[in-house]
This record gives structure tokens, C-alpha cells and sequence, in this order.
């Protein structure tokens, strides 16, 4: 059983650092109080996603996705996740932006980039 | 077909983004050139809807293989009568909103911000249509993000500052969903090697034994329940509701939150089937009880507010929960009702949403207890406000009541007195919020508060608050007119399974 | 910030390698690694370096706001309009095959792509200065 | 706020672990995933594009429309920093 265990860890171990990874910014992103490090919890969330992706495109023995001269046989990786997660790089930076700038807004007329504070503004009528 | 015609699906994205770049560059040269633009795009994005619904009505559905790469290399657009009635339905609020936008955005959007503003307003509008039209599971992620993107700037962007902690907490829950998704697309991807929808749906039954897909399931659903806001996961919501700018505000209510409630109805039902969700991995039980929870809680909490905004949204989660309501039964009367509710929330909440802005426009307060004798002074959308709450409670002939009546029937079909119940219940409760409105309205007791500064409100912003009051009338009565759309798309989705 | 010799010289040297290996970055996504999106941030990053060696009126006499919002709707324009300019040539959207075979011209498809690319790039590069150029303004941390 | 924090990292936690057992292994070549449509990639990207670059071609050619929307993407992002940002008087 245990070994039975152990062997379906090492040979997926890659989902397992990638799941870890986002739970962490997952928790980063709705435990921390501090708006900056809420950002950074979000990009950790979205980089173990690109991780998740890019881990399961990999074939073993695989090269990258660029074909080499013809009548070269090579196994190539698969080139699918690679091309979504350019996308959703780009989406993840855009998140990122929009965000900052918020919070720039924030601090600009609340002075505070808290969210305990931000929950006091909020109470008040 | 005529070639202008047989594009149309990709005009319908491509043009307004274009327009998009041209209302920014126009208004570089004139702040005044970015609103008339905006306005003639929404137009020609109802225009070819309406021609895309007729075409599909009398042709089938379409499909368009963008590059001319047929699935699954490439990427397709599939318009059949489900998604072309939500595209009509989400364009015509959008027109509607664009043309109340002309004095509506003027209170809370600095006069400098408005290029920028619209700009954002178009692409937002852009990413819903894609959304509804797109027949890639990556693509549908990508215009999700467009939307979802210009929604948090959009919330955040007025001149109240609460709207920015609204927006950025809206943000964080959002970019959460948005994550759950496109990782429960990648498990999808994992499953089965193909992001094609059709495909999807042929190739998972093979692998719904699978944990992988299971997981996929849940993570698509937890996703999409933050973003429609479903009962527990709702949290963003009130407050983005209450402390966004108004047109905002009635876009997100209306044309926003329908979109997702679509794209989480097409995962079920068209990647996703009837059978795998009431025999592989039966979820429909749980869905009910959510949905009647959220339900029963949305009208409790709206009875408790005191700001009109506030109440609204409350309300908003309540008659979300009719048609997650819908897909918990998921028969054939029940899901017309609930595919009947999207056009009815959508009309009865543009209405009431659109009268909260113009009683702020006026009076410059959403504290409900202010509103009395208001009817004296501005009787046409006092009259607009009851008519659509009388649709939001369901009494006939108007539509809230068709689409209740519909659900209702559907829940005794299946045998569900309880949930039947539940369903009379929620409208009683909204009897509570919507009559108490009213009452202040047409009382005009405490006449010493003179906030009652204007009268009437501008023609720009009444008339589509007129039509859409008619419209919850109209609608009610010729409810066969959404029907013929409604009927052969319920067919469609449950055709699958 | 005060005038510091060291940074402007590095800058002034390094600025325009990085534009250059940020073109090529661009052009050599048909045949290598590359592409677009990351070329148009290296170009972007040459801006973040000029603002800090030179402040906010080093880069604005280069590439002000107004500029770089010209300059994103340009790129995305040219990507649009592409895609509607295959439409024209009875194919469908984005379809490259169908100008290759209207205009008979071989390895159209290789070079059309290295356009979009190229729009790509503008629209990145344009955009991330503009992200810049706004939050740096504002904040008052970077002064000439 | 750390305890919503923790129930949610649970519940996200055990379907994502969960799901993990019926995954295929790292770097298996059999994987549905690298079979369909990722062979197909491979295999015409020569002679329909005429490009080296597999992800390029997806990219800007079979999935072209999604480069589209992510270009659109950051634009509406850029767009929206100035929304946000941007004070009067400068337009």
C-alpha cells in the first residue's frame, strides 16, 4: 500500500509540486491582509497553473516543439499547452496590472493598502 | 448565403474591437466623438443578432471555422438557438444601456475618463458576445477574461472611492474563478486531448468513470458559481453591486451575470450532459438544494437592506438561484423557465436598476426611506419600477410570472412539491422587499426631506426604462414570441443526453 | 533621482542591443524560439531601463502616453485587419491560405505570420510603457 | 479571514489531489493529451504553414483567434490602467 503510494507520487509528482504551489498562493490570496502580497498570492495561483500545464504537454525523451530539418524522426513535446499558456500569460499580467492600478487608487485616497483598515472604511457610512 | 451575411459571427467580434481602437483614437482628437461610436456599434452588434437568430431559426446552426481550420485543429464559432437567443437578449440590454449611458455615466464618471471609459464599455460588450458565441473551451476562457478584465476596471472606475475596494475584492475572487476554470479546462485537456465543445462532448463519455474529470466537473462549476455568484460564493457581489457606477452596475446585473449563467448552462448540458450530471456523478440534488437556499437567503438578506443598490443586488442573488433552480430539475418545462427567466431577470433588473440610477441622478441618494412621495414628482419611472416589480414578484400576465410559472410546472413534473414550494416562497418574500419600496414611493408621507430636486428624468434615460417596463408587460402576454426561440434550444440541450 | 554617470552610461549603451535582440526576438518566431509577446516585452523592458536611467522626461521625449496609446491600437489593428483583409479574399476570418492563393505569391502564410507578430510585439511593447509611463507618473517616486 | 482561507485551500486541495490519481504519469507519451489533436500539430504544421516553429503556428494560425482575443486582452488591460489612473487634464 505505502509503496503502492510512493510509486503514484514519484510518477506524478510534477501535479503534486504544481497542486502545493497553488494552494499556497491560493491561501496567500485570501489569508494575507496586505493588498500587495494578495497580488503576489494571485500570481503564485497563476504560475502554479502554467506549472500544471506545462508539466503534463512533457513526453520523455521529447524535444521542443520546433520541427528539425526533414527526415530528422524526433519525438517533439506536446505544443498545445504551450500555446495556452502564452495566452493565459498574457492574462495573468493583465490581471496583475489591473490590480496594482487599483490598488495604487487605493492607497492614493485611503493611504492604506490593508485589508482590516479597508474593512473599517468600508464600515463607515 | 450572402458573403457579408455568412461572416457575420466573426463581424459581430472583429468590428467592435475595431471600434474599440476607433473610439480611443476619436476621442484623443474629441472627448465627444467616443460616445455616438459606441452607440452605432452596439446597434450593429443587435442588428446581426437578430439577422444570426432569424438565420439559425430558419437554417440550423451555424458554424464558422475561423482560418478555415475545421475543429479540433482549429477554432469555431457555433451559433445555434440557445446561445443566438442569449446574444439577442444580452445586445438588446446592451443597446438599451448605451443609449441610457449618454446621461447616466455623467455623474459618475469624471468628464476625462469618459474615452477611456467607453472604450472599455465596447470591449466588454465584445467579450460577452464572444463568450456566448465561441464554440472552443480555451476561447471561451480567453473572452471571459476580456470581460472579466474590464469589469473590475469598470467597477472601480467611478468617482465614488468605495467602488475601488468593491472592485479590487471583486478582483481577487474573480482572478480566483477565472483560475478554477482554466484549470479544470487543462484536466478536461488531460482527459481527453481536445478543447473542441462538440468534441469534448463525444469524447468525455468514454472517460466519466475518471477522477480527473470528475474534478474537472467540480472545478468548472465552483468557477462559474463565483462568477454568476451563487448563493454561498456570492460575497463579491453586494458590494460591487452597490458601489459601482450605475450604468456599470446595470450592465454587470443584466448583461454579465446572464453570459456566465450561460456559459456554466453550456458546459453542463453541451460538454457535460444531461446523463453525466443526474447518472454518472448525480449532482442535481445538491444543485436544487443550493439554488433553493440561495434563493430563500438572497430575498431574507434584501428584505434587511436600506439601500436601494444594496437590495437589488440581494435580489440579484435570489433570482440567480431560479435558474441555477432550472438546472437542478433540468426537464423540459423546468429549463424553459429558466432559459425564459435569463430574458426575464435581465428585463426586470435593467428596470429596476435603471430607475436606481435615475432616482440617484435626481435625488442623489439609494436610501430607500428618502423615496417618499417621489411618485408625485417623477410618476413615469415611479410607474416603470412597479411595473417591473410586480414582474419581479410574478404576477401575471407579466413575464417574471411566465418564467415562475414555467419553473413551478417543471418542479411538479418531477415530482419536487418541496422545491415547488420553495419557489412560492421566494416570491412571496420579494412581495416583501419590492411592496415596501412601493409603498414609500406612493405614500409621500414624510414630505419635510426636500431632496425631490428634479422632476422628471432626462428622455435619454427614461426611455429605455419605459421600454423595458413595457417589455416585462409585452413579453408576459406574447410569451409565445421567446418561446418559439426557448423551445427548440431546451430540445437541443437536453437533445444531447 | 540624482544624475548618477554610471547608469546613464550603461543605459545609453545597452538600450538600443536590447531593441535590436527585441526585433529579433520578433522575427525569429517562425523558425525558433520567439514570437511576438516576448519580444514586445524585451522592447518594453528597454523603456523600463531608460526611465530609470533618464526619468519620466527621458522616455515622454521618446514615447509619451499619447504615443504609446497610438501605438496599441496600431498593433491590434493590424492584427484585426488582417484577418478582415483574408475575409476579402473570400476566405474565412484570419484565414491566411486564402491570400496565398488569391495573389499567387508562395510562402505568404510564413511571412503573414510574421506580421501578426510583429503587430503582436507593437501592441505588448505599447501597452506595458503605458502601464509604466501611468504608474510612474503618479507616485511622484521618479523624477528627473 | 484565515480560517475561509484554510476550509478553502481544503476543498480545493482534496479535488485537486483526488484528481491526480486517474492522471496519466509525468512525461508519458501515451497520454490522450499528447495523442489527438497535439500529433496532428506535429504533423502539418510543414506542409500546410510552412513554418519551423509548431507553437508559432498554432498560435498565430490554427488558433489564431485566441492570439487575437489575448491581444485584445492587454489592450483592455492597458486601456483600463488609464481608466484607473489617468487624472483630469491631460486628454
Amino acid at each position: 500500500m505505502t509503496e503502492e503510494l510512493f510509486t503514484l507520487f514519484l510518477s506524478r509528482y510534477n501535479y503534486w509540486m504544481a497542486i502545493v504551489l497553488m494552494l499556497i498562493g491560493l491561501y496567500a490570496l485570501i489569508a494575507k491582509q496586505n493588498l500587495i502580497k494578495k497580488i503576489i498570492g494571485l500570481n503564485i495561483f497563476q504560475t502554479a497553473i502554467f506549472l500544471f500545464y506545462i508539466s503534463f504537454a512533457d513526453v520523455t525523451g521529447g524535444t521542443a516543439p520546433i520541427l528539425l530539418p526533414e527526415g530528422t524522426g524526433a519525438l517533439y513535446v506536446n505544443p498545445v499547452p504551450h500555446v495556452l499558456m502564452l495566452t493565459a500569460i498574457v492574462v495573468g499580467v493583465s490581471t496583475t496590472a489591473v490590480a496594482l492600478s487599483i490598488v495604487v487608487r487605493i492607497s492614493r485616497e485611503y493611504n492604506v493598502i490593508d485589508d482590516d483598515e479597508l474593512g473599517e472604511v468600508m464600515q463607515r457610512p | 448565403m450572402n458573403p457579408v451575411i455568412a461572416h457575420l459571427p466573426v463581424l459581430l467580434l472583429v468590428l467592435p474591437i475595431i471600434a474599440a481602437l476607433l473610439i480611443l483614437l476619436a476621442g484623443m482628437v474629441n472627448r465627444n466623438f467616443s460616445y455616438p461610436i459606441t452607440l452605432a456599434t452596439i446597434s450593429f452588434q443587435f442588428a446581426s443578432s437578430l439577422i444570426i437568430m432569424v438565420s439559425v431559426m430558419t437554417g440550423g446552426t451555424i458554424h464558422y471555422y475561423l482560418g478555415g481550420w475545421a475543429p479540433p485543429m482549429g477554432i469555431e464559432l457555433v451559433i445555434d438557438a440557445f446561445n443566438s437567443y442569449v446574444l439577442v437578449v444580452i445586445l438588446a440590454m446592451a443597446l438599451l444601456i448605451a443609449v441610457y449611458a449618454r446621461r447616466g455615466t455623467a455623474l459618475d464618471i469624471p468628464p476625462e475618463k469618459t474615452v477611456a471609459f467607453f472604450v472599455v464599455f465596447q470591449l466588454l460588450v465584445t467579450g460577452l458576445c464572444g463568450m456566448t458565441i465561441t464554440g472552443d473551451i480555451f476561447n471561451l476562457y480567453v473572452f471571459l477574461e476580456i470581460a472579466s478584465i474590464s469589469t473590475y476596471a469598470l467597477v472601480a472606475s467611478g468617482r465614488n472611492t468605495r467602488s475601488l475596494i468593491a472592485g479590487f475584492n471583486y478582483l481577487v475572487l474573480g482572478s480566483i474563478a477565472a483560475g478554477l476554470i482554466v484549470l479544470g479546462i487543462g484536466f478536461l485537456y488531460v482527459a481527453t486531448g481536445t478543447l473542441n465543445m462538440g468534441e469534448l462532448a463525444a469524447m468525455l463519455p468514454a472517460s466519466y468513470g475518471l477522477a480527473t474529470v470528475q474534478a474537472a466537473f467540480l472545478l468548472l462549476m465552483i468557477g462559474f458559481s463565483i462568477k454568476v455568484a451563487f448563493f454561498p460564493l456570492h460575497l463579491w457581489l453586494p458590494d460591487a453591486y452597490t458601489e459601482s457606477p450605475s450604468v456599470v452596475t446595470i450592465l454587470i446585473a443584466t448583461a454579465t451575470s446572464k453570459v456566465t449563467a450561460y456559459a456554466m448552462i453550456r458546459v453542463i448540458f453541451s460538454v457535460f450532459t444531461l446523463q453525466y450530471i443526474t447518472e454518472s456523478f448525480p449532482v442535481t440534488e445538491m444543485i436544487l438544494v443550493i439554488a433553493s437556499i440561495a434563493i430563500i437567503a438572497g430575498a431574507v438578506l434584501a428584505i434587511a437592506q436600506d439601500n436601494l443598490k444594496r437590495m437589488l443586488a440581494y435580489s440579484s442573488i435570489s433570482q440567480m438561484g431560479y435558474i441555477m433552480f432550472a438546472i437542478g430539475i433540468a426537464n423540459q418545462a423546468a429549463l424553459e423557465g429558466g432559459l425564459l427567466h435569463i430574458l426575464a431577470h435581465a428585463v426586470m433588473k435593467g428596470c429596476l436598476f435603471m430607475v436606481a440610477g435615475i432616482l440617484i441622478y435626481r435625488t442623489g441618494t439609494t436610501a430607500i426611506r428618502q423615496f417618499s412621495g417621489l411618485s408625485k414628482t417623477m410618476p413615469f419611472t415611479c410607474a416603470a419600477f412597479v411595473l417591473a416589480g410586480v414582474s419581479m414578484i410574478g404576477i401575471p400576465p407579466t413575464i417574471g410570472f411566465m418564467s415562475k410559472y414555467y419553473l413551478v410546472l417543471g418542479a411538479v413534473e418531477a415530482g419536487q412539491y418541496l422545491a415547488a414550494a420553495v419557489l412560492l416562497i421566494g416570491s412571496l418574500l420579494a412581495v416583501v422587499y419590492i411592496w415596501r419600496v412601493i409603498e414609500i414611493m406612493y405614500s409621500g408621507s414624510h414630505q419635510e426631506e426636500t431632496l425631490h430636486t428634479g422632476a422628471e428624468a432626462p428622455l435619454s434615460m427614461l426611455v429605455p426604462v419605459l421600454i423595458l417596463a413595457a417589455s416585462c408587460l409585452f413579453l408576459g402576454i406574447f410569451v409565445d414570441v421567446p418561446l418559439a426561440i426557448i423551445e427548440p434550444a431546451v430540445t437541443l440541450l437536453l437533445g444531447v443526453g | 533621482m540624482r544624475e548618477n554617470v554610471v547608469i546613464r552610461t550603461v543605459a545609453r549603451l545597452s538600450i538600443p542591443f536590447i531593441q535590436l535582440f527585441s526585433l529579433y526576438v520578433i522575427v525569429h518566431g517562425a523558425s525558433g524560439a520567439g514570437g511576438g509577446f516576448q519580444g514586445g516585452v524585451v522592447f518594453a523592458a528597454s523603456f523600463i531601463l531608460m526611465l530609470i536611467a533618464f526619468g519620466l522626461s527621458g522616455i515622454r521625449s521618446r514615447l509619451g502616453e499619447k504615443g504609446a496609446m497610438v501605438l496599441a491600437t496600431v498593433g491590434l489593428f493590424i492584427y484585426a485587419g488582417i484577418g478582415l483583409l483574408c475575409t476579402l479574399f473570400s476566405g474565412n476570418y484570419l484565414e491566411y491560405a486564402a491570400i496565398e492563393s488569391a495573389l499567387g505569391i508562395p510562402h505568404i502564410h510564413a511571412f503573414l505570420i510574421d506580421i501578426v507578430e510583429a503587430g503582436i510585439g507593437i501592441t505588448v511593447m505599447a501597452v506595458m510603457t503605458l502601464i509604466i509611463l501611468d504608474f510612474a507618473d503618479r507616485e511622484g517616486m521618479i523624477r528627473d | 479571514m484565515k480560517i475561509p482561507a484554510l476550509i478553502a485551500v481544503l476543498l480545493i486541495g482534496i479535488i485537486l489531489f483526488w484528481a491526480v490519481e486517474d492522471m496519466p504519469a509525468f512525461g508519458d507519451p501515451d497520454a490522450p493529451a499528447n495523442h489527438h489533436v497535439a500529433q496532428m500539430y506535429i504533423e502539418r504544421t510543414r506542409p500546410d504553414i510552412g513554418i519551423d516553429n509548431i507553437v508559432t503556428a498554432i498560435l498565430a494560425s490554427y488558433r489564431g483567434f485566441d492570439t487575437l482575443g489575448e491581444t485584445a486582452v492587454i489592450f483592455t488591460a492597458g486601456i483600463s490602467v488609464v481608466l484607473l489612473l489617468r487624472r483630469g487634464g491631460e486628454q
